[in-house]
């Protein structure tokens, strides 16, 4: 009589438990990395903007200082998206018919705000100030990067909870002297394990603890 | 009929009581054969000591499944109890109602549960893996009275890859010691 | 097993767990013929297209439940919960008997376990995934309930290990697994014996790949048997680990009325009770279904019977230490819960339920009521709602009367709290008219060691 | 300026310049330009707006009609307010993430966020710093009062009200009612455009109607014309009205105010021959008698009253001494359940009291009382004698004519005149007998003689008496030829008006008021109006030969005359920035009383076992005019705990005779639901239905009959709630009537009362002693503590790890200055965005407020078994109020059993919630002994209405369906704080200061009763109220050991012995 199942069945029956139980694990990991993927994240990803407004040119080039425009950074929670008025300042002037700056003459015109896409997004529920991180000496180039080299403002860390749990934990990795904290260019020397300790001792930075209790960040 | 690619697989007999397999077992045991195997729709009592199958350490070679679950549940414990350790005193250290970071007692639960969880998955793929199951195919299967193995019969089977196996011999022999429709076993495809 | 002389007038004959004249292919036809061949027959048709219904009844809540939110209970500040939580400790209690039946009467070796712990086991399982229902939908985010499972989030936080309810999670899940494990270990041979005996192609590849090729040879008996027994022995600290967790949930809270060290056991007590109770109401219409009258016999009935009285006895002993330790620490708020019990606003419930479950009972001390299907049948059915209510008055009522009077308040379940549980009972009676029908419903293989057992004691 | 910077970092700037009638900017915005540009298609708005296809809210005409440049405005939602800060809307969009998508999608991370856009400002105002709030001072206009506020505004946006610590009406504290008119303001349901019979229109259209109107009526000399207000105290309205009288002279103008009486003017009439305006020196009163007065929660002053009250009771120690304050009234009110002895009488005996007490001064008349009344009032009388010169003696705003003359003459008598009360020129703009005023007015228009009719806010449809010409106002009304209604909502009365305009919020418009003192105040907008709203004062404008003149160029004509000399615009700036003009309260008339209580008739006699009823002004909702605020509709009412609701109260005993029952509801329970019986109450001016309550501690056979329920077009909130008392209210008897029949029906009422249980049931939940207990036995409140001693533990010591090192929060909570008035609650609901759930979520005990008010009664019974034993007990029992916020304990039982760590300890002692990491299984909630937490049981807030959107507290999470909140200690008032510290000093920082964090409930405090501070620093005004400190501290279940960071300082009333014997 003929059997009812193959020889060849033994083989796939055992390796398809295997192939089971290896698959249910890497869906898993899959899904893990995809949350931390930029496509989540939107991490190093540029977006297309109203006016095409390149900080490589405004910092790199011109070396215009992030508080020109970010006027609150040192005040407020937020650092502030500058107002039309402030481009039309320069912009009345210079390149003061070039068409790719239209919008913003036409935002001034007619008082209709140009609507930039957000770009550095935290969640609702996260309460992060600019103005308690910049006067500590976490710099601008910290969280934000090599904005003086970014043709076109993209996000260039995750930020993700992990990632600011990181440096609330170590805060002396990151703190710099205060004048450097506009520089985008500092980099930490050798001894920043030192220094940093140095400065946070100087600046009276939380503990550990503190920084990383919820409420510091979550209200 | 004649299959051209057949391979043997072994003979087959068949005894019509629990007892009788299992006299026959011992025999067929005592007159050297080690690559033989009986088959039976409910457990035996004695009939793994007639086949000289052991339990305990001794038995190891034939039966590791003690062994492994022993391992899963040791396995399953520490991690359960270090995981929960590193996540409370190292990995997020948070004051949970004024309770101590390592709150052991209350990690104790779920250690338990995957002490047993470990043991219990280990005993059941170990015994599955060590019986080479799934084994859908079979040349067993090709013999057409062996469906009785799960319902009412009582098989021997002597298996080829036996060192002192020849068909003739083997054949004898099982009749000898009063097997029932003896029959070589060919594995066709 | 030991028995008096044969025929000696002055001993009551034990009624057989088994009765005479089945031998091995006998054993095998009947049950398996049960999936087999037997017809599918009008009842089961009706009884399935009603319990498949009253599942969509559950189907359909859980769907309104997302779509609004917990609101849709009764459930209110300061009675956090309600019947979500009261059905899942009621449901995992029933989920107790199977395991505890296949593992501790193994260990113990008990023969009458034999013909009742197949079903036992599956409805242990079908009970869990009732109970596993509402951990997930009880929340007011279901969908962020994977919180409660320890993965690498990118926040960077875990589950807090200190909250009976994580406890819970690991304790049920696991119970879940290896209850089904041992289901499924115990069917190999089965499904093996179906797989000969199928005459269908269908039939013979689906039995064929779950018996994953067994073939009765003693090698795999060898392992396999071993394998069965430290299942046994795990399941058993297992199954009574699990209804402690569960009790945890409320012994570890400060709520008068749940914070008492009597719990688990009283817990654990409780639910092989109310399991034991649900065996018998659905092995009492099954044997009369199937004829199974021969394998399921009067002795099982009995035995459970007295299984119930003993821990029913347990049960009331638990009651009463509720209120000697509260009148006896003389702890204000515990003295006042008592009293609540008794004269409160819920007071019905209370006595309903020791009416239920310590006084109707206590009739099972009679043999006379002991071998009556029919009292067995419905005191089984008093005793499940006995079991609902004190869940139902451990958690709602102790709820009702914390510690500041100014935030006292009452619950009054709605539609949906009603809907969502009788839903559960259509998914539980589901599933086990399938079981009925796809797999054996008693172990063949263990019958069979019976009738060799017991021709031998016969030659 | 300075002296507010502390409050976190917010400059309080002088000038809200983001407004448009600011000349700064006011030139109009494209936008405007081009919609006025813009051709209107009325035609199509009117349909819409009949058809209902038209939105829901709509802000103009030009919306409505779908005017497509509109719709893209209006998406940017107020684009001179839009700011990429406007956190309420992408809130919105992730919770609706977590709800809707997650919820379909059945897993959290699928589909991620869509697209979010930055609006900066085009032309960024002056002094405006993104992201911080801006605070600005100005008042809020209040019957014959105006209550200084700090307005807190982000980017434009006014999102709190609090109280200006300049203004003499505030001290920096604040009622409900101001607390809750940010509500008013972004009120949806608010009147959105002018109207003609029920059709839209312009304003333009309106102002050539107007001039129409004027020109017919100025032939006749505006014979036919009439002006109808409420309580007028702007002296720019006020002379505004004086030039539209000088423009038609025989135009007439008349008052009306519903819920104050003419007793407070005609009884100076009696006493003094002429209006005064009577202002306390409450804190300099030793002994205080109250005539059914409820001066520290209505009337003028009321808010400051009570601040200067409690200064009285401020207890550091065993050896401080305290006022004592007497009430007498019919029904327990806020002040009277505070009060140290409380007598309840009819309110009609009131004035036999008073006679009384001036008899037993020996000023002449005499009266006879009960003998427990007699009692009473001898042992009042001995102590104001003891007091001469330092007691004081209040009328109630509801009491006669009578019994205020006899407050005057009793007061002169004492020598409290001029000590502890001092008279001034009315604070009102034209003092008149409003019930005459009225009275003239429905008469004129029965004869037919008035056909332009001009009411200036108010509701006289649904608010005056019954009888007279009134029984059918509505009719009347029909007689005139043009009724023109001003008033924020489109109510009953605009129903009968030929055109109806939408009155300006106090927040969106210029203008002045006097205060209770007569203090100068400006009221400074801080938002352009939200709709096509005008202030009465441009309205009037209208109808006269300058119609273009807006409220703000008028006030600042009127201030040159008000500020002194020096630097116009200075000064200008100073009143802006103050919110009032320095030193321009009235000065003290030399009054004296000519009056002697002998002179009165005798006493009519009254049947005691007649029914009395009285009408009051409802605590949450006082007239009506707050129908429509949810907030207040779901505020417990002090005593009651009756929320959404008015009902017909009633003592105990007299419940009894009649056989009123009710029964606890199983849904929501004490702690919601009770199904109470409904009487028929039938008075010679008509008959009315309501739900009967009752309420220990009031006189036996008084009915009260609260104002202000049951209007029929108040809004979506408002209308149909409760039972209208107006229905019943004769102008014979406006505030206490007897000889009417009371029914009990067969049918039960659903009530939400948010606490029903009165009883502490011996717990250690409230510690209470009187001030000689207290003196003998300081440690009365924690002695029988069973509190764990704190080295008592295997636990962990969290100090070691860092925690509680720097900043230890604490709160303490003195019981015995709370009378439950409710400020806190609400300011608690504006600060931290929290969600009105409606009354029949109420009923299921779902009611979200963080703090709540938990009310007992001492030695009351069980109140849910009906037992008469109890009656006699709650006959008049002392009461008492515990705030019952988030108690942050140390132990938090909370947090032990949270699955997924959402809730935890910060390292300062703050029981921190995540609500993103919440998933909702409640059981934080049932562990809570405390009952403090609340849960979000369906989807509570409110994402669609674009207005409330922009009320939102950016600084505070808006949180999700299924999600579990609680109090925080204001954690978003303390982060900012602490951020500004750290920031000083070049990055180095420093301490906080005691009283740099406030929380909103302490803020709110008029009584100062909550201290929040850092228990580690042992000078905070905290610390000193903590154990071991201050005798009186205690923990609520202290016995627990959860360890909460909330202390309660034990309740202590000043006793009067003789009264106490016997």
């Amino acid at each position: 009589m003929a059997q009812i199942f193959h020889r060849s069945t033994n083989f796939i029956a055992r390796f398809s438990l295997f192939s089971a139980i290896f698959l249910a694990g890497l869906a898993l990991t899959g899904i893990l990395a995809l949350a931390r993927s930029p496509y989540f994240t939107r991490q190093n990803i540029s977006r297309e903007q109203p006016v095409q407004f390149s900080h490589k040119h405004h910092v790199g080039d011109d070396g215009i200082d992030c508080r020109f425009c970010h006027t609150s950074v040192e005040n407020s929670a937020t650092a502030g998206i500058p107002p039309t008025k402030t481009c039309m300042n320069c912009h009345s002037v210079l390149f003061n018919n070039a068409g790719y700056l239209e919008p913003v003459r036409e935002s001034f015109r007619t008082d209709q705000s140009i609507q930039w896409v957000k770009v550095h997004r935290l969640g609702d529920f996260a309460y992060f100030n600019h103005s308690i991180h910049v006067s500590k000496g976490v710099g601008c180039s910290t969280c934000h990067g090599a904005v003086n080299q970014m043709p076109l403002i993209f996000q260039a860390n995750t930020l993700l909870m992990q990632w600011c749990l990181d440096c609330h934990r170590n805060p002396e990795a990151v703190l710099r002297p205060l004048d450097q904290v506009y520089n985008m260019d500092w980099k930490a020397p050798d001894d920043q394990a030192k220094i940093g300790h140095d400065f946070a001792v100087e600046r009276k930075i939380r503990s550990t603890v503190e920084l990383t209790s919820c409420s510091t960040c979550h209200r | 009929m004649n299959e051209p690619r057949q391979t043997l697989y072994g003979v087959i007999g068949e005894f019509d009581s629990p007892n009788a397999l299992m006299a026959a077992a011992r025999k067929v045991r005592e007159a050297g054969y080690e690559h033989f195997d009986s088959f039976a729709p409910f457990p035996i009592p004695g009939l793994s000591e007639a086949m000289g199958l052991h339990y305990g350490l001794k038995g190891w070679k034939h039966n590791l499944v003690p062994q492994l679950t022993l391992l899963g549940g040791v396995g399953g414990g520490l991690t359960g109890f270090f995981f929960q350790y590193w996540v409370n005193v190292m990995a997020y250290p948070l004051n949970i109602a004024g309770r101590p970071l390592n709150s052991w007692p209350a990690f104790i639960p779920v250690t338990f549960e995957l002490t047993v969880l470990g043991a219990s998955t280990f005993a059941v793929f170990g015994m599955l893996a060590l019986n080479k199951l799934p084994q859908p195919h079979c040349p067993l299967f090709t013999v057409p009275r062996f469906k009785r193995a799960t319902n009412d019969g009582f098989f021997l089977c002597i298996e080829a890859t036996d060192k002192k196996f020849s068909l003739s011999d083997a054949t004898k022999f099982l009749e000898g010691i009063g097997a029932k429709f003896v029959t070589e076993v060919r594995d066709e495809d | 097993m030991s028995e008096g002389p044969v025929n000696s007038p002055e001993i009551r004959r034990l009624p057989r767990v088994l009765e005479p004249g089945y031998n091995y292919a006998s054993v095998t036809d009947k049950i398996a013929s049960i999936v087999l061949t037997r017809p599918v027959s009008l009842g089961w048709l009706a009884g399935f297209t009603l319990s498949f219904t009253i599942l969509m009844v559950l189907l359909g809540s859980i769907a309104w439940l997302i779509i609004k939110g917990v609101g849709i209970w009764g459930i209110n500040i300061p009675i956090g919960w309600g019947f979500a939580i009261v059905n899942f400790v009621w449901w995992i209690g029933i989920g107790h008997a199977g395991t505890l039946i296949s593992a501790i009467l193994f260990l113990l070796n008990q023969q009458w376990r034999t013909s009742i712990n197949r079903f036992a086991e599956a409805m242990t399982l079908f009970a869990v995934a009732c109970a596993a229902v509402f951990p997930g939908i009880h929340v007011g985010r279901p969908w962020m309930a994977f919180y409660m499972f320890p993965y690498p989030s990118t926040m960077g936080v875990w589950p807090q290990f200190r909250s009976p309810l994580i406890w819970d999670v690991f304790a049920v899940s696991t119970y879940g697994t290896v209850s089904a494990l041992f289901w499924f270990v115990g069917l190999i041979p089965d499904l093996a014996t179906l797989r000969d005996r199928a005459t269908n192609k269908a039939a013979q590849i689906i039995y064929g790949m779950l018996a994953m090729g067994w073939r009765g040879s003693a090698r795999h008996w060898h392992r396999y048997q071993s394998a069965y027994l430290l299942l046994a022995g795990l399941a058993t600290p297992l199954v009574l680990s699990v209804h402690t967790v569960v009790s945890f949930d409320f012994a570890v809270g400060i709520v008068p009325g749940w914070h008492t060290t009597i719990f688990p056991p009283y817990f654990v007590a409780g639910a092989i009770y109310s399991g034991f109770a649900m065996v018998l109401t659905i092995a009492i219409p099954l044997r009369k279904a199937y004829g199974l009258e021969d394998f399921i016999t009067m002795r099982h009935l009995e035995n459970m019977a007295k299984v119930m009285l003993a821990t029913g006895l347990i049960v009331a002993y638990g009651y009463f230490m509720e209120f000697f330790l509260a009148l006896y620490s003389g702890n204000k708020f515990d003295v006042f819960l008592v009293q609540q019990r008794l004269h409160g606003p819920y007071s019905g419930y209370y006595f309903a339920l020791i009416l239920c479950n310590i006084l109707t009972p206590q009739l099972l001390w009679f043999q006379k009521v002991r071998t009556n299907v029919a009292a067995l049948f419905v005191m089984s059915l008093v005793i499940n709602l006995g079991m609902w209510l004190e869940r139902f008055v451990i958690v709602v009522i102790s709820l009702t009367r914390d510690f500041v009077p100014g935030a006292w308040g009452r619950y009054q379940p709605t539609f949906w709290d009603y809907s969502t549980f009788i839903g559960t009972m259509g998914l539980f009676v589901s599933l086990l008219f399938l079981f009925v029908r796809g797999l054996p419903a008693i172990s063949i293989a263990e019958m069979r060691e019976l009738v060799a057992h017991t021709s031998e004691e016969h030659e | 300026m300075s002296d507010h910077e502390h409050k976190y970092g917010i400059v309080r700037s002088g000038f809200a310049s983001t407004n448009p009638e600011d000349p700064d900017n006011h030139p109009p915005t494209a936008e405007e330009r081009e919609l006025r540009e813009y051709p209107l298609d009325i035609a199509a708005a009117n349909a819409k707006a009949k058809s209902g296809t038209g939105k829901q809210y709509w802000r103009s005409i030009e919306e409505l009609a779908g005017d497509p440049h509109f719709e893209d405005l209006l998406h940017r939602e107020f684009p001179r307010a839009a700011s990429e800060w406007d956190e309420s809307v992408d809130r919105r969009g992730f919770l609706k993430l977590l709800g809707a998508s997650m919820a379909l999608a059945g897993m959290a991370g699928c589909g991620r966020p869509p697209e979010q856009h930055i609006v900066p400002y085009v032309k960024q105002p002056d002094g405006l710093i993104l992201g911080k709030p801006q605070q600005y001072a100005t008042v809020m206009p209040f019957g014959a009062d105006a209550v200084g506020v700090l307005v807190e505004s982000h980017e434009g946006r006014p999102t709190k009200i609090e109280g200006n610590p300049d203004h003499p009406s505030s001290l920096g504290a604040t009622d409900a009612f101001a607390q809750a008119a940010i509500l008013d303001l972004y009120d949806p349901d608010r009147a959105k455009t002018p109207t003609e019979a029920g059709d839209i229109r312009t304003w333009a259209m309106f102002q050539q109607a107007a001039q129409d109107l004027a020109t017919a009526q100025k032939s006749v000399n505006g014979a036919g014309m009439r002006i109808l207000t409420g309580t007028i105290t702007s002296p720019v309205l006020a002379a505004q009205i004086e030039y539209v009288l000088k423009f038609f002279p025989q135009a007439k103008w008349h008052q009306w105010e519903p819920a104050i009486s003419d007793g407070a003017r005609e009884g100076a009439k009696l006493a003094f021959g002429r209006y005064v305006n009577t202002v306390c020196r409450v804190e300099k009163a030793n002994v205080i008698l109250s005539l059914d007065a409820d001066f520290m929660a209505n009337g003028p002053g009321h808010t400051r009253y009570m601040k200067d009250f409690y200064k009285r009771r401020n207890l550091t120690g065993p050896n401080d001494e305290m006022n004592r304050l007497y009430a007498v009234e019919p029904t327990p009110s806020v002040t009277g359940s505070a009060a140290d002895h409380r007598l309840p009488l009819r309110a009609s005996e009131i004035e036999l009291f008073a006679r009384a007490i001036a008899a037993k001064l020996d000023l002449g008349g005499s009266a006879t009382l009960s003998k427990d009344a007699e009692r009473f009032a001898d042992a009042v009388a001995k102590d104001l004698q003891k007091n001469r010169g330092a007691s004081l003696v209040v009328a109630g705003e509801q009491q006669s004519a009578e019994v205020h003359a006899l407050a005057h003459v009793i007061n002169a008598a004492l020598g409290n005149a001029g000590a502890t009360v001092y008279y001034t020129e009315p604070v009102e703009a034209n003092p008149v007998n409003h019930a005459e005023s009225l009275h003239e007015l429905a008469a004129d228009i029965h004869k037919s003689k008035v056909d332009l009719l001009l009411i200036l806010g108010g509701n006289p449809v649904y608010d005056a008496p019954r009888d007279w010409a009134f029984s059918e106002f509505e009719q009347k009304l029909k007689k005139v030829h043009t009724v023109v209604h001003v008033s924020s909502h489109y109510n009953e009365t605009s129903e009968f008006s030929r055109w109806h305009i939408p009155e300006t919020h106090f927040l969106e418009t210029w203008g002045d008021a006097r205060a209770f003192d007569g203090t100068y105040s400006v009221i400074q907008p801080l938002i352009a109006p939200l709709y096509q709203a005008r202030s009465a004062f441009e309205v009037l404008a209208a109808f006269t030969d300058k119609p273009g003149v807006t409220s703000y160029d008028a006030l600042r004509e009127h201030v040159k005359t008000v500020l002194g000399a020096g630097d116009a615009e200075k000064n200008w700036r100073k009143s802006l920035n103050d919110g009032l003009v320095a030193g321009t309260a009235l000065a003290p008339l030399p009054v004296s009383a000519k009056f002697s209580p002998a002179s009165l008739p005798p006493a009519k006699a009254h049947n005691a076992d007649e029914f009395e009823f009285i009408f009051r002004p409802d605590p949450t909702i006082y007239d009506g005019r707050f129908a429509n605020n949810g907030w207040l509709q779901e505020l417990a009412k002090p005593i009651t705990k009756i929320t959404w609701d008015n009902a017909a109260l009633v003592s105990p005993v007299t419940a009894q005779k009649l056989g009123i029952g009710r029964t606890i509801a199983s849904r929501g329970g004490e702690h919601g639901q009770v199904r109470s019986s409904v009487v028929d109450i039938e008075l010679s001016n008509g008959k009315v239905s309501a739900a009967a309550w009752v309420v220990p501690g009031q006189a036996d056979g008084v009915v009260v009959l609260p104002l202000g329920y049951g209007r029929k077009n108040a809004g979506e909130t408002g209308t149909n709630k409760g039972f209208n008392a107006y229905a019943v209210r004769g102008s014979n008897a406006l505030w206490a009537t007897t000889g009417g029949k009371v029914t009990v029906t067969n049918d039960e009422y659903p009530i939400a009362c948010t606490q029903f249980h009165h009883n502490v049931e011996g717990r250690k939940i409230v510690s209470s002693a009187s001030l000689e207990e207290y003196k003998k036995n300081p440690n009365f409140a924690h002695e029988k503590d069973e509190t764990p001693p704190n080295g008592l533990t295997l636990y962990q010591n969290f100090e070691e790890l860092g925690y509680y090192k720097h900043y230890k929060w604490a709160m303490a909570i003195d019981l015995t200055k709370c009378n439950g008035c409710n400020a806190c609650v609400v300011a608690c609901q504006s600060e931290n965005n929290i969600p009105v759930v409606g009354k029949d979520q109420v009923m299921r005990g779902r009611e979200m407020h963080w703090i709540r008010i938990d009310r007992y009664y001492e030695s009351g019974l069980e109140t849910e078994k009906d037992d008469d034993s109890e009656i006699p007990a709650l006959a008049n029992p002392p009461t008492y109020f515990q705030p019952v916020p988030c108690q942050q304990c140390e132990n938090a039982p909370c947090e032990q059993v949270c699955p997924v760590g959402a809730t935890t300890h910060s390292a300062e002692g703050l029981n921190d919630m995540v609500y993103n990491r919440c998933i909702g299984t409640r059981y934080c909630s049932n562990n809570c002994p405390y009952k403090v937490r609340r849960f979000n049981f369906l989807r509570f807030q409110d994402w669609e209405t674009p207005s409330l959107k922009l009320m939102r507290n950016p600084e505070v999470t808006v949180r999700s369906r299924g999600v579990m909140e609680k109090c925080t200690y204001c954690v978003q008032r303390i982060n900012n704080v602490r951020i500004e510290s750290e920031k000083d000093n070049g990055g180095v920082g420093r301490e906080i200061r005691d009283g740099e964090i406030v929380t909103a409930c302490e803020q709110a405090c008029p009584s100062e009763a909550i201290v929040f501070g850092n228990a580690n620093d042992p000078n905070s005004r905290v610390s000193k109220l903590r154990e071991k400190v201050n005798p009186r501290a205690y923990n609520m279940l202290g016995e627990l050991n959860a360890r909460p960071r909330t202390t309660y300082l034990g309740a202590v009333r000043n006793l009067n012995s003789d009264l106490e014997k016997a």
